[in-house]
């Protein structure tokens, strides 16, 4: 029965798949629609593949919205300088919001689902101070950048990097170790404080990049960037199979199947020619259906 | 008991009393005449009441993100239904429509929750889009201005006075207000003494549901229109209960949470108020709330050592 | 074990996709794949055609009247509409016009939510060949204006001449003898309320009325309630209201705040966007101007896109059409509004048919452009009567 | 006619049988002992009785009535009361709630809840037991613990049960709380109502009640009077005399190296502990002893750099380095089996091999890569060195047994390599068995010439393994014996007092 509740999340990408391309006559896995879904999913992925450090411990990272759109417009604003200061402030941006969280729930203890909350609001009116209340165009010429080739090596790059650090190294494990059981953990020698200041500060750092690619690819930073976006990865995560509670049953994968999947919803729903008012409807059935069946309740002590 | 008490009041006082002292110092013409203060504490009384909603199932350890969800569908759905059922006596149908959608709506949620036994976060997300989906088919609330007696002073007061009256009541001097303590407190202590802590978690439920049926009445009586939000951004209007929740849980050493977020409603109101009248731009304003929030909760919060926080 | 194997699939896909994605960007520059695409095109042109609309929502008064508007005007003319909904956040404005290309939509429209926004969506545009339009908007960047004109498939756009409205209703509070206003708008960096907030300023500093205080971003009927209730207690000697737009329920609440503290006739209120209670909030005189109606603005957009699609461009050029919103002031006019506007079509069957250079061959644009610049309750009411 | 007569009772929590044919007959106005090694099923059953868990099998006779409680409030109605071994009030609520709690309804009236007539109520039961120092109103979070529980004890107690059961109350509790909980079963004898009591203080045991079930491995294994039972034959009983031989060190000289490996000079933790030094050496087996209270456990977790230690210091003598966190005394060298294993040990929701591997991952990982298969193998070295009891080492350790589980705590240790090992109650809740290979597996790392630092509640335990044993009272060192033959638990036990 674990088994099956492992693989829901796969079994339900392989079926959207297959429905969708039923649906629009093999449309959907047509090159060009492949290719959107891609770019379109890349953003989420990579915040995905963030959070899933903080929720491999166990917290909640909801300042991601926002801090999509303040490192955006970072981004942007300091493009207009030097289009080569773009990405490193954006990603700065990350770092310090990252720390801040961090630092906010690891030495200061203030649960992680206020503190992420609370800058999630900061961070909304500092972005529309940021674009000047409006948005900040980029330069044409950083349009260029909006590659698939660029895009397709940074996802790469990031998911092996992710998965190596995940899998492969004392970091991810650590961090899945405070999941599992804080005080446990800190009994076997897991730096837990500086372990969560870490995942923040990587959740950051990617959404950092996010921010980057997302004002890469629409050209603008706007004050409504990323407007519930925290949410979007959220659902994504959960989707793809990711315990609330974190822990060793927290896998990195959850957030690549989760991503596609909500990338390939919005795009099939479209394609496939869904009246707009009911495509909410149906992510919402399809999310509460996956989420059942591949919860894995017996190894939760209590259901929150 | 007697002794602590003038301290404790002394210690809830504190804090909106500083924060009027600082804006009243700043601007003494516009915010510190008697009628700001009466407005300001009118307007604390609608995002409390929702707020008193979600302290029952947040007490419970439980997240509910659809409550934005359900005050706009409880408020679309009770005001079509008076408009169907003519107008007389229109506000009662309207509290009836209003009070008994929420409730249905938050039955739904709670066995949702109970039948799938999935994190009340992930039950509550998904049924938050299909109410919002809902909300968008049923259309847009337009209440006649004659039936919206209870947006204005002094009967607003009265509700909300009334909400609060009920709140302390079910919270405090209720078998099942007291067994939400307890399930909150540790769901295995209270299951071993005999709690029945579905049905507990389902009361919990429900008892948001009451509120947020009068919430929804009071904001369709008060602004006149409801419209639909869709894709997600009904949980907009979960942050403002939520904030004073968190002040609440703050205040909570020293006095009742019913009346602690009361008090962090009205304090986030003062801000707001306070900066509007200063003239601060709105864009200001969000960040200055949300320092302001993150204060108060990390100067409140004294965890253990040994606690673990998520 | 098997998650790893699964997960060394999941890879191997991705890393295929990589290549072969490579690979047809390679293809797409060579002339061979044009041609497919061309193909494809011809293929798609046979059935009814199919327009894509990016909108910010799909629910409240206004984007609900504008995608009603737009499915009955396709319906008489037996094209489609497939609308995608983008919540004015860039990314998903790309996504969205991305999503409906891939559709197979033979032309899209769309709000922009910033000008910065347009070369990515006009680039979509042209790297699929599928006209592009925008409504209810005007690009003000210059240099991103003479971006979007150099595509062959940037059509136009249609706006109204918001700094105007603002301007307009700025004068109007000034010729009832305000002196001291607030203004209440929604979106702090949304183009057209930032428009309409300079032709408010810019009457207000003409006429002498002192701008007292302002806030943004309220987007619902107790927010704007609660702004005004403050600004009242704050400013006793308040006279005027300003609400900037945000769909109706802004203005709704803010009208319940004056009536709640009988300041009914001494503070007066202006209004962009029509609530959804129009007639009630002209009654009793609460509102001494607003202006509405504007969601007929899509629709020329839609006219625009119709006949280059059809093969009958009304202009080789990239076009800007102007229009005017409807202004009301009295109950009567409301009900006739109402009436005429809301209750059925300004446009009738015929005059719809009539737009199009395939039901009649003598239509140009100037034609368009006279009925958009024509369009108001008397107008609508003069051609139906 | 018996009280209550329980027959066949079976229990098993996913992989671990906890109790096979559990019986037990208490008749009226009987004060029961109920005895039995960490894990025998004590608290198994007696939940069982009191409705807390269901059995999976056997029957249960109250009165010669049928009797199968559902929950808590069912024993309550046919009069059986319960104070449980962990703690069982609410955080939050006041005293008076959690006295009533699940009893609500007595003081409802028109639907809502009189909480001054509950307050009342909650004064007038605490006083009926001598408890007077606990405001009714009070936040429970605010008391003591053994506060909390004298509140557990009267709530079990105003129902006025036929049956009480006490479950391991009294090491919580001090001389006064000692004395009101012997005096109400007394008065309860007298009112010829029934008690059955858990303790570990076997002297306690035979002193208060009339007879004595013994259990072992889930199963009970004989009733006796405690006229003439003398603790000893009771232990016997206990613990099965045929493994007495083999269960601790056979050499009775203390043996050390002179290597002093740690260090711990004039540590003192407010509250805790004061002014405690001492050296350990290589070879070295230490014994901790005192009451649960006097300070050692927190000393442990100072050792291990967990709790910062007011002032004084720890020092491991591998380049005189002082230990100041626990990132640091892992380290150093040093390894920590917490006493609370379910939530101090072990990762219950990760596997054996997580578990296992998690201290070592720095050891094992080559410029930052942690090899899968060198994790397993290091896994299954560890698991096999202590021949833990698993169908793979990707098994989930929520399943497994609590001696297999307290052998994945102390793996981990092992296969990191500690030079020194605090071990913190190291056999508490496990099988005589697992103990056995424990104690074997000490004198082994002694023989490897690795320091082990054994702080436990047991005496016996400490005499049989220690080559010293130093004895704390209230946080200061009272005693240290040095190994010698005839050392006594009375001996020491005067130390401890």
């Amino acid at each position: 029965m674990r088994g099956f509740k492992r693989i829901v999340p796969y079994i339900g990408l392989v079926l959207i798949i297959v429905l969708f391309s039923a649906l629009t006559g093999g449309k959907l896995l047509s090159f060009r629609n492949l290719k959107l879904i891609f770019n379109q999913a890349v953003v989420l992925i990579i915040g995905c593949i963030g959070v899933t450090f903080v929720m491999a411990q166990g917290s909640l990272d909801l300042s991601q919205g926002s801090l999509l759109g303040i490192s955006g417009a970072m981004a942007a604003t300091f493009a207009a300088i030097t289009p080569g200061l773009s990405l490193p402030l954006a990603i700065l941006t990350g770092i310090a919001v990252g720390m801040i969280n961090g630092t906010l729930l690891a030495f200061f203890k203030i649960p992680s689902f206020i503190v992420t909350l609370c800058v999630l609001f900061v961070l909304r009116g500092l972005t529309v101070i940021a674009t000047h209340s409006g948005s900040i165009p980029l330069p044409f010429a950083m349009l260029s950048l909006d590659n698939f080739r660029i895009k397709a090596s940074i996802l790469v790059t990031v998911i092996l990097a992710a998965y190596y650090a995940y899998t492969y190294t004392s970091l991810g494990k650590n961090m899945r170790a405070i999941g599992s059981g804080e005080t446990s953990a800190r009994y076997s020698g897991v730096p837990v404080e500086r372990m969560k200041v870490l995942a923040y500060l990587i959740s950051g750092l990617l959404c950092g990049l996010c921010g980057w690619l997302n004002v890469v690819r629409t050209g603008a930073a706007d004050s409504k960037t990323g407007l519930l976006f925290e949410l979007d990865i959220l659902t994504a995560l959960v989707l793809g199979g990711m315990p609330l509670t974190g822990g060793s049953s927290a896998k990195l994968q959850s957030a690549i199947i989760g991503g596609l999947m909500l990338a390939l919803l919005s795009n099939g729903m479209v394609l496939v020619g869904i009246k707009a008012e009911l495509q909410q409807a149906v992510k919402g059935v399809i999310f509460l259906l996956a989420v059942y069946l591949s919860f894995e309740r017996e190894s939760v002590v209590m259901i929150k | 008991m007697g002794k602590g008490l003038p301290r404790k009041i002394l210690i809830v006082l504190i804090l909106p009393c500083a924060v009027y002292a600082i804006f009243f110092a700043l601007q003494p013409k516009r915010f510190g005449n008697l009628q700001t203060l009466y407005i300001m504490f009118q307007q604390a009384f609608l995002p409390s009441i929702s707020a008193w909603g979600l302290c029952f199932v947040m007490s419970l350890g439980l997240y509910d993100l659809s409550i934005g969800a359900i005050i706009i569908l409880s408020a679309i759905v009770g005001t079509n239904l008076t408009l169907a059922l003519g107008t007389g006596v229109g506000y009662i149908w309207l509290f009836i429509g209003c009070l008994a959608t929420a409730v249905v709506l938050e039955l739904v949620n709670a066995t949702v929750y109970n039948l799938l036994k999935i994190p009340s976060m992930i039950v509550t997300i998904g049924l938050m889009i299909l109410y919002e989906t809902a909300a968008n088919f049923v259309g847009d609330a337009v209440l006649p201005y004659e039936l919206s007696i209870f947006g204005r002073a002094p009967y607003n007061i009265i509700a909300g006075a009334a909400a609060l009256v009920v709140a302390y009541i079910l919270y405090n001097r209720t078998q099942i207000g007291m067994q939400i303590g307890a399930v909150g407190g540790s769901e295995i202590i209270a299951r071993n003494a005999g709690v029945r802590v579905e049905r507990v978690k389902m009361n919990g439920f429900l008892l948001c549901g009451l509120f947020l049926g009068i919430a929804s009445f009071l904001s369709v009586s008060y602004g006149g229109v409801i419209i639909p939000s869709t894709r997600m951004s009904s949980i907009l209007r979960l942050f403002p209960p939520l904030m004073g929740y968190f002040i609440g849980i703050a205040l909570k050493k020293v006095c009742n949470i019913i009346i602690g977020i009361f008090i962090g409603e009205m304090v986030i109101i003062m801000v707001v108020t306070g900066m509007v009248t200063m003239g601060v731009p709105t864009t200001y304003q969000q960040v200055i709330t949300g320092l302001f929030l993150l204060a108060v909760v990390g100067i409140a919060t004294k965890a253990k050592t040994d606690e673990v926080v998520k | 074990m098997k998650q790893h194997k699964i997960f060394c699939l999941v890879l191997t896909v991705a890393f295929s996709l990589m290549l072969f994605g490579g690979f047809s960007l390679f293809a797409e520059q060579a002339p061979k794949a044009e041609k497919a695409e061309k193909v494809e095109k011809v293929e798609k042109a046979k059935g009814p055609y199919l327009f894509g609309v990016s909108i910010w929502s799909d629910s409240g008064p206004l984007s609900k009247k504008v995608i009603s508007n737009l499915r009955y005007a396709a319906g008489v003319l037996g094209a489609e509409v497939e609308v995608a909904v983008d919540g004015f956040k860039p990314d998903n404005q790309v996504s969205n016009i991305e999503n409906l290309i891939a559709r197979g939509c033979d032309a899209v429209m769309i709000c922009n939510c910033t000008d910065a926004v347009v070369p990515k969506i006009v680039k979509l545009a042209d790297e699929a060949g599928v006209p592009l339009a925008l409504y209810f908007r005007k690009i003000n960047d210059p240099e991103i204006k003479k971006y979007a004109e150099s595509s062959p498939y940037f059509i136009g756009n249609v706006h109204e001449d918001e700094v105007a409205v603002g301007y307009n209703l700025g004068s109007a509070l000034a010729d009832k003898g305000c002196r001291n206003a607030v203004i209440i708008n929604y979106n702090k960096g949304d183009t057209t309320a930032e428009n309409r907030y300079k032709g408010y300023k810019k009457a207000f500093a003409e006429k002498g009325i002192a701008l007292l205080g302002e806030q943004w971003d309220i987007l619902d009927a107790e927010p704007a309630a609660n702004a005004a209730e403050s600004f009242i207690a704050a400013f006793p000697e308040l006279d005027a209201i300003a609400v900037g737009g945000g769909g109706g329920g802004p203005l709704s609440g803010t009208i319940r705040a004056v009536k709640n503290h009988n300041k009914i006739g001494r503070i007066r209120i202006t209004a962009s966007d029509f609530g959804p209670d129009i007639a009630e909030s002209l009654k009793n005189k609460e509102v001494a101007a607003m202006s509405g109606g504007h969601w007929t603005d899509p629709f020329f957009t839609f006219i625009l896109l119709y006949n280059y699609v059809d093969g009958t461009p009304l202009s080789k050029k990239v076009e800007t059409i102007t229009m005017q919103p409807i202004y009301l002031t009295s109950v009567s006019e409301a009900q006739e509004y109402m009436k005429w506007c809301m209750d059925q079509p300004p446009y009738n069957d015929e005059e719809i048919k009539n737009m199009t250079v395939r039901h009649n061959s003598s239509f140009t644009l100037s034609d368009l452009r006279k009925i958009a610049a024509a369009y108001s309750l008397q107008d609508v009411i003069k051609r139906h009567k | 006619m018996s009280l209550l007569r329980v027959e066949n009772i079976d229990k098993t929590f996913v992989t671990t049988r906890a109790l096979k044919n559990a019986a037990i007959i208490v008749e009226e106005g009987e004060i029961r002992g109920l005895v039995g090694e960490n894990g025998s099923g004590k608290s198994t059953l007696v939940s069982i009785v009191s409705g807390i868990i269901r059995p999976d099998g056997g029957r249960m006779f109250k009165n010669e009535t049928a009797y199968a409680p559902e929950s808590v409030l069912d024993a309550g109605r046919e009069k059986i009361g319960i104070v449980v071994q962990e703690m069982g009030t609410i955080d939050g609520l006041t005293v008076a709630a959690n006295l009533f709690l699940g009893e609500e309804r007595l003081f409802k009236r028109f639907g809502l809840l009189n909480t001054a007539n509950m307050n009342r109520r909650s004064l007038e039961v605490l006083h009926r037991y001598g408890i007077v120092n606990i405001q009714p109103d009070a936040d429970i979070g605010a008391l003591t613990f053994e506060d909390r529980k004298l509140v557990e004890f009267a709530k079990a107690l105003y129902i006025d049960p036929d049956l009480l059961i006490v479950d391991e109350t009294t090491t919580a509790l001090s001389h006064h709380g000692r004395e009101i909980l012997f005096s109400e079963l007394k008065r309860l004898k007298k009112k010829k109502r029934s008690v059955i009591f858990i303790s570990h203080d076997l002297g306690e045991v035979i002193e208060h009640c009339d007879s004595v079930t013994v259990m072992k491995d889930g199963e009970t294994v004989d009733t006796v009077s405690t006229r003439g039972l003398n603790e000893h034959d009771l232990k016997e009983l206990m613990v099965g005399r045929e493994l007495q031989h083999t269960y601790y060190r056979e050499d009775t000289e203390a043996s050390y190296e002179e290597e002093v490996i740690l260090r711990v000079e004039n540590l003192t933790l407010n509250g805790a502990y004061y002014d405690v030094s001492f050296e350990l050496h290589r070879g070295e087996i230490l014994g901790i002893g005192g009451l649960t209270n006097c300070g050692m456990h927190l000393l442990g977790k100072t050792l291990f750099g967990l709790k910062p230690a007011t002032s004084g210091s720890v020092e491991v003598s591998d380049g005189n380095k002082r230990i100041t966190n626990y990132v640091d005394a892992i380290a150093g060298g040093i390894g920590y089996l917490p006493k609370n294993r379910d939530q101090e040990g072990l990762m219950l929701l990760s596997s054996i091999r997580e578990n296992i591997c998690l201290p070592s991952l720095s050891s094992i990982q080559k410029r930052g890569f942690i090899s899968p298969s060198k994790e397993r193998k290091l896994a299954q070295y560890g698991a096999e060195q202590l021949s833990i009891k698993m169908s793979s080492i990707n098994q989930l350790c929520l399943y497994l047994s609590g001696g297999n589980k307290q052998k994945v705590a102390l793996s981990k240790w092992l296969v990191k390599d500690s030079d020194i090992l605090i071990l913190d109650c190291p056999t508490r809740g496990i099988d005589v068995a697992v103990k056995a290979s424990i104690y074997g597996l000490m004198q082994e790392l002694k023989k490897e010439g690795k320091a082990v630092l054994v702080i436990s509640e047991e005496l016996q335990e400490l005499i049989g393994v220690s080559d010293r044993i130093i004895v704390l009272k209230a946080g200061r060192v009272k005693k240290i014996f040095e190994r010698r033959k005839d050392l006594t638990e009375e001996e020491i036990i005067h130390f401890m007092i």
